[in-house]
């Protein structure tokens, strides 16, 4: 049996984590190829539906990835994506997903490894939640 | 929408008496939709004080919410010139008024009612009570905490008679109009819960939304 | 006299007078009322008994005043405006005088937010000022609150609270001569424990010539322990308790016998402010110690007028 | 404003549970300005309630509208060719609105998709607040506009009562003391005499306590 | 014998009502409690009848109970919300009640304080199932009581719905006061012996009690009165012209009344009389029946 692949959407902010991941690129760090960026002018922009209609579609995580609390371009757009992010945790808690599956994390541009390690460890995670319980409606129970 | 009604003139001449500057300040939401303080109503009640009293100076303005602050901070830089507002918003909106503006007396030239729904051109009838709890879907899409005038929730008293309640003759016995909405919707079975008893939710209330919030959640 | 009660009696003959407080069961045992009428009945002019104190659920005010009367002490029927609109209230206090009660205390009453029905619709029909209106109309004037006649008559002494430690301060006086402007007979306070604060307002009242209106009885609550202190001082809105008595409860041997002393020592120096007519013990769960503590501050024998 | 909030979202997956077609409507009116029942959290609550039944392994297919009113009739009219699609329409406006909805279209399952809460103001962005009890009989001029009716727990009318401490209402630490504010007010315009009067017993009945109320305008009726 | 135990022994029950003056004076009450006092099983007091502002219902129970009557203690959920019902409850008790009735109770604008706010924090049914949980050692929100009371609980039914909905919706609402621990049934007036019966045959297999309701009929005035205003009383035509054609308008209206309970003997568990004034008339009623 293949081992299971998550896809992961990250909406990163293009001040900070956009920039990370760039960096990180061209130090050529090694991190996990499940991530899938998503540019993003500023966490703030992010609202509750991006995050749910990424889960909709199929994605098995989720990460916002802004920057340091009180480095905002925006000020206090970080702030922002937080609660929703918070607020979208509780909802898909109560209706049965698991609420690992989508996390905000905060880092700076100059941070091209804490990138890395950031795909890595989202990665590790949402391989042991196993894949996105709607894509495992039409496989039975044995083979997941 | 929520409705209201103006206020006997006599009464709102008794509030102005003391005040001869006065900044008349419509609502462009709810009091629009139920004639009672929009454009239109705001020019005729400046008219009649006018009318009534020729010493009085009596500016108009409407804005499109007076239950918002953003649209409050259009009177901002006016106030400074009339001794009184008078508004012709909501109970919402006569306070968000007063609360931007401390130093100003703020008088209401309405009387609000209640939220409910235009049943034809000029009469409009209760539906909500805003009780924060909503079992329409269990009743047919009628409450019976507002439309009962007893907000009985486990069926009618036994004064309704020719499916009419027992307060006055023109108004339905909602638990009638429940049991009919169920019936042709085929959900009697609605009707046969178990007793409840209701949770009256602890006024003033207040709501926070943590996703709307700007600053960090605690 | 308007009401023949005992407490009437006493308070006009200008004895300093003794009241304490008896809450009922949260059940049917009228032995819990008994019990408190034997310990507090020779050293008290009348006895409250509460009605759902803290919007906790007991039997009704009405029916521990009936066993009290029934035994040979003088209740006061307390009564909030939370849990009853205009018609049940004006109904109760026809019963109460049917059933030969004399004294009333008109409250708003605890929010029932605190209680033990958090949920319960509050009725708050009318406030308490209005309250103390409708029972002075029905007693002076025999009409009820729609202005119709009484038949028989409504003889109550009639009672309202006061809080002077409550904010705005400022007010605190107002709000107290619109209750002896709508008919309030006499006042029992909330417990005193911040003694200056308390002065200030007494001199406030007696400004406006209010203890000449009324008759104003001190609340006092004996504390017996430095835990019942504490929650006090950070738990109960309206109550003002000084640090220092915090710290004495604290640093005290033997806690209750300090309460007991705070509370003689509070006594001597409210005998001595103007305007004050008695005092009124409120010793929730502690009702044993009233009769000491007034034998103590030497207000005993009570005297019969 | 009429403000709302979202009833949770096991309640509507419980009264939704029956049908397959789905038409979610939102209000632009109050509802949309508290951010409760606008076209953007028609979206969220579509969204979420796929995801519900996907993960059940159900199918069920979701329609959007939003209207510029819901307690309007003409207004709702204008759903009536998706709401002929739909097993169920989940309203997302208040109360008044999803009745209007259920007297429209009177053979067709009308659900509440929000609890209505009250009539209020915008404190801040994410925080509402009550202002109005809609009592029928304002008394705003004579309380320094500020309403004890509405902002009083215990909607007392002479006065704060025993429990109010540093300006907050003894029923939450978050709840101003109405009674307060209208003092500083009334200090500030110096109109404190205004607290003397003894206010008379309210009449209840226009505050929907005389049964549920109704408003005729002759000049507007046709 | 009890009110509970006359129930439960099988016989056919007999309760009146009193209903309390407008202020402190009790004599005439009394004296009208005296004459059916050897003559019925218990008697109601009304609790503000019509939502006329009275002497409450409580204080007049314990004075009954003093003379040795059993009262069955009407409550209704118009004046007082959960805790003051329950509060009232326990009072009850402890003064002595043993039978409670639980109704709405009619809306404040059909009395006397139109302006007073209702309270409706509970309804019938609820606050049956809060004398229930009373009874069983708890208050309605499940704190345990010191003490507990042992009420025999019941409630009211109209049988003579005008329409289809209006008496399922009365049926369905008995099931659940039923269910709820009603354990006898009050019934507003009925003059129509056949439709009665219909409706006792509806409610068969229901495990209770009904006690029909006797209204007396002092006027043909007040018949045609009740046809337009009272919800689910209907005096048919037949009866208004003995009425109206009668010399003596007393006696035939003992009359009917007579017949009517004679007719019920066979349907239900008891009768419930309304005298309304005329109580002074109900021992000659009852050996009338008995004759």
């Amino acid at each position: 049996m293949k081992e299971f692949e998550p896809k992961i959407i990250a909406f990163c902010c293009q001040y900070c984590a956009y920039a990370a991941a760039d960096l990180a690129g061209s130090m050529r760090l090694k991190y996990a190829p499940n991530i899938r960026i998503v540019l993003v002018p500023c966490t703030g922009r992010i609202d509750v539906i991006h995050i749910l209609r990424a889960v909709e579609n199929g994605a098995d995580g989720v990460l916002v990835a802004g920057c340091l609390e009180g480095g905002c371009h925006f000020v206090e757009g970080n702030f922002k994506a937080k609660n929703r992010v918070r607020y979208v945790k509780n909802l898909l808690g109560r209706i049965g997903i698991e609420e690992e599956r989508v996390e905000m994390f905060n880092l700076s541009s100059a941070e091209g490894p804490r990138f890395a390690e950031i795909a890595n460890e989202m990665t590790e995670r949402i391989k042991t939640l196993g894949p996105s319980p709607l894509r495992r409606e039409n496989s039975t129970e044995e083979n997941i | 929408m929520i409705i209201a009604d103006q206020k006997p003139l006599s009464e709102i001449q008794d509030m102005l008496a003391p005040y001869r500057k006065i900044l008349l300040v419509g609502c462009g939401t709810c009091m629009t939709f139920c004639s009672a303080g929009g454009r239109e109503e705001v020019a005729t009640l400046a008219g009649t004080l006018l009318s009534e009293n020729k010493d009085m100076t009596v500016d108009k303005m409407t804005i499109p919410q007076q239950c918002a602050v953003k649209f409050i901070d259009r009177l901002a830089d006016k106030v400074g010139n009339y001794e009184a507002i008078l508004s012709m918003a909501c109970g919402n909106g006569v306070q968000a008024v007063a609360n931007r503006f401390p130093e100003k007396p703020v008088l209401p030239a309405l009387n609000t009612q209640f939220i409910g729904v235009e049943k034809e051109p000029g009469i409009w009838t209760e539906s909500c009570m805003a009780c924060g709890d909503c079992i329409l879907w269990r009743t047919g899409g009628i409450c019976p905490i507002t439309r009962c005038a007893k907000s009985l929730l486990n069926g009618p008293c036994g004064g309704a008679s020719g499916g009419k309640c027992e307060v006055s003759k023109d108004r339905p016995c909602a638990w009638q109009e429940i049991y009919h909405a169920l019936k042709r919707l085929n959900m009697l079975h609605y009707l046969k819960e178990k007793p409840r008893v209701k949770d009256w939710p602890i006024h003033p209330g207040r709501i926070v939304r943590e996703d709307l919030r700007e600053v960090e959640a605690a | 006299m308007k009401s023949g009660s005992n407490l009437e009696r006493l308070l006009e003959s200008g004895q300093f007078s003794v009241t304490a407080e008896a809450g009922p069961p949260k059940g049917t045992s009228s032995k819990v009322v008994q019990r408190k009428g034997e310990l507090l009945k020779l050293c008290c002019d009348a006895l409250n008994v509460t009605d759902n104190q803290t919007a906790i659920v007991r039997m009704s005010s009405l029916s521990g005043c009936v066993l009290l009367k029934e035994m040979g002490v003088e209740p006061v029927l307390q009564m909030v405006v939370r849990d009853r609109n205009r018609l049940a209230l004006q109904s109760d206090i026809l019963g109460a005088a049917a059933l030969g009660i004399r004294n009333v205390l008109c409250l708003s009453g605890d929010h029932q937010k605190f209680g033990n029905h958090p949920t319960a619709k509050g009725v708050y029909d009318i406030d308490s000022i209005q309250f103390i209106q409708m029972v002075k109309n029905m007693r002076d004037e025999h009409k009820f609150l729609n202005g119709e006649d009484i038949s028989g008559d409504v003889p109550f002494f009639i009672g309202a609270a006061a809080n002077p430690f409550a904010d705005p301060f400022e007010f605190r006086v107002i709000r107290l001569a619109k209750k002896v402007a709508a008919g309030a007979d006499f006042i029992q306070t909330q417990g005193v424990f911040d003694m200056p604060k308390f002065i200030e307002w007494m001199k406030m009242v007696r400004d406006r010539g209010l203890d000449e209106k009324t008759h104003i009885l001190a609340g006092l609550i004996p504390i017996k322990s430095v835990g019942m202190a504490r929650y006090m001082r950070n738990n109960v809105s309206g109550l003002s308790v000084p640090k220092e008595i915090v710290d004495r409860m604290a640093d005290a041997r033997e806690p209750k016998e300090e309460g007991v002393k705070i509370c003689l020592e509070s006594i001597e120096q409210l005998k001595e402010v103007d305007g004050i007519h008695g005092i009124h013990i409120m010793a929730v769960a502690w009702e044993d110690i009233v009769s000491r503590i007034v034998e103590e501050a030497g207000l005993m024998p009570r005297p019969v007028v | 404003m009429i403000i709302a909030e979202m009833k949770p979202i096991e309640e509507i997956l419980d009264m939704i549970r029956s049908y397959q077609r789905i038409l979610i409507v939102g209000c632009k009116g109050c509802v949309a300005v508290c951010s409760t029942g606008g076209p953007k959290e028609v979206s969220v609550l579509g969204s979420l309630l796929r995801i519900a039944r996907k993960k059940e392994g159900r199918d069920i297919v979701i329609d959007e509208e939003s209207l510029d009113r819901q307690c309007e009739p003409e207004f709702v009219d204008l759903a009536g060719d998706k709401v002929a699609d739909a097993d169920a329409v989940l309203s997302l406006a208040c109360g008044a609105g999803v009745q209007m909805f259920a007297e429209r279209f009177q053979d067709k399952v009308v659900l509440p998709g929000c609890n209505t809460t009250f009539l209020g103001v915008t404190e801040e962005l994410g925080v509402w607040s009550e202002r109005c009890a809609g009592c029928g009989n304002c008394i705003l001029d004579k309380t320094a506009g500020l309403c004890p009716i509405a902002r009083c727990s215990k909607q007392l009318l002479n006065g704060p009562c025993g429990g109010s401490m540093n300006g907050k209402c003894e029923i939450s630490k978050d709840v101003d003391c109405v009674w307060q504010l209208i003092i500083d007010r009334l200090t500030r315009l110096n109109r404190l005499e205004m607290l003397e009067e003894i206010f008379p017993v309210k009449d209840w009945s226009p505050a929907g306590h005389g049964g549920p109320r109704k408003m005729v305008r002759e000049d507007l009726k046709t | 014998m009890s009110f509970r135990e006359a129930l439960e022994s099988g016989k056919f029950v007999v309760t009146a009502e009193v209903g309390p003056d407008k202020g402190t004076d009790i004599e005439h009450l009394l004296k009208d409690a005296d004459i059916v006092k050897n003559r019925v099983d218990a008697i109601n007091v009304t609790d503000l009848q019509s939502s006329v502002m009275r002497l409450g219902s409580m204080a007049v129970c314990h004075l009954l109970v003093d003379r040795g009557i059993d009262p069955i203690f009407q409550v209704t959920c118009r004046d007082r919300n959960r805790l003051a019902l329950q509060s009232d409850l326990l009072s009850a008790w402890v003064l002595g009640v043993r039978n409670v009735l639980a109704l709405t109770g009619d809306h404040p604008t059909l009395g006397d304080h139109p302006q007073a706010k209702p309270v409706f924090d509970l309804d019938s049914v609820t606050l049956l199932e809060v004398i229930r949980k009373l009874n069983s050692g708890s208050d309605m929100a499940g704190n345990e009581l010191r003490g507990a009371p042992e009420f025999l609980p019941g409630a009211v039914v109209n049988p003579g719905a005008d329409n289809e909905a209006a008496l399922e919706l009365q049926i369905m609402k008995m099931e659940k006061k039923i269910e709820a621990g009603a354990r006898f049934f009050q019934t507003q007036g009925v003059y129509d012996l056949d439709a009665f019966e219909k409706f006792m045959k509806r409610i068969e297999g229901f495990h209770t009690k009904v006690l029909g309701g006797i209204i007396l009929l002092k006027s043909v005035g007040m018949a045609r009165y009740m046809n337009r205003n009272v919800a689910g009383v209907f005096v048919p035509e037949t009866l208004i012209q003995e009425l109206k054609t009668a010399e003596d308008k007393a006696r035939v209206s003992i009359n009917i009344a007579v017949r009517l309970i004679k007719g019920m003997k066979d349907l239900c568990d008891g009768v419930h009389i309304m005298a309304l004034g005329w109580e002074s008339k109900i021992p000659s009623i009852l050996d009338a029946v008995k004759e």
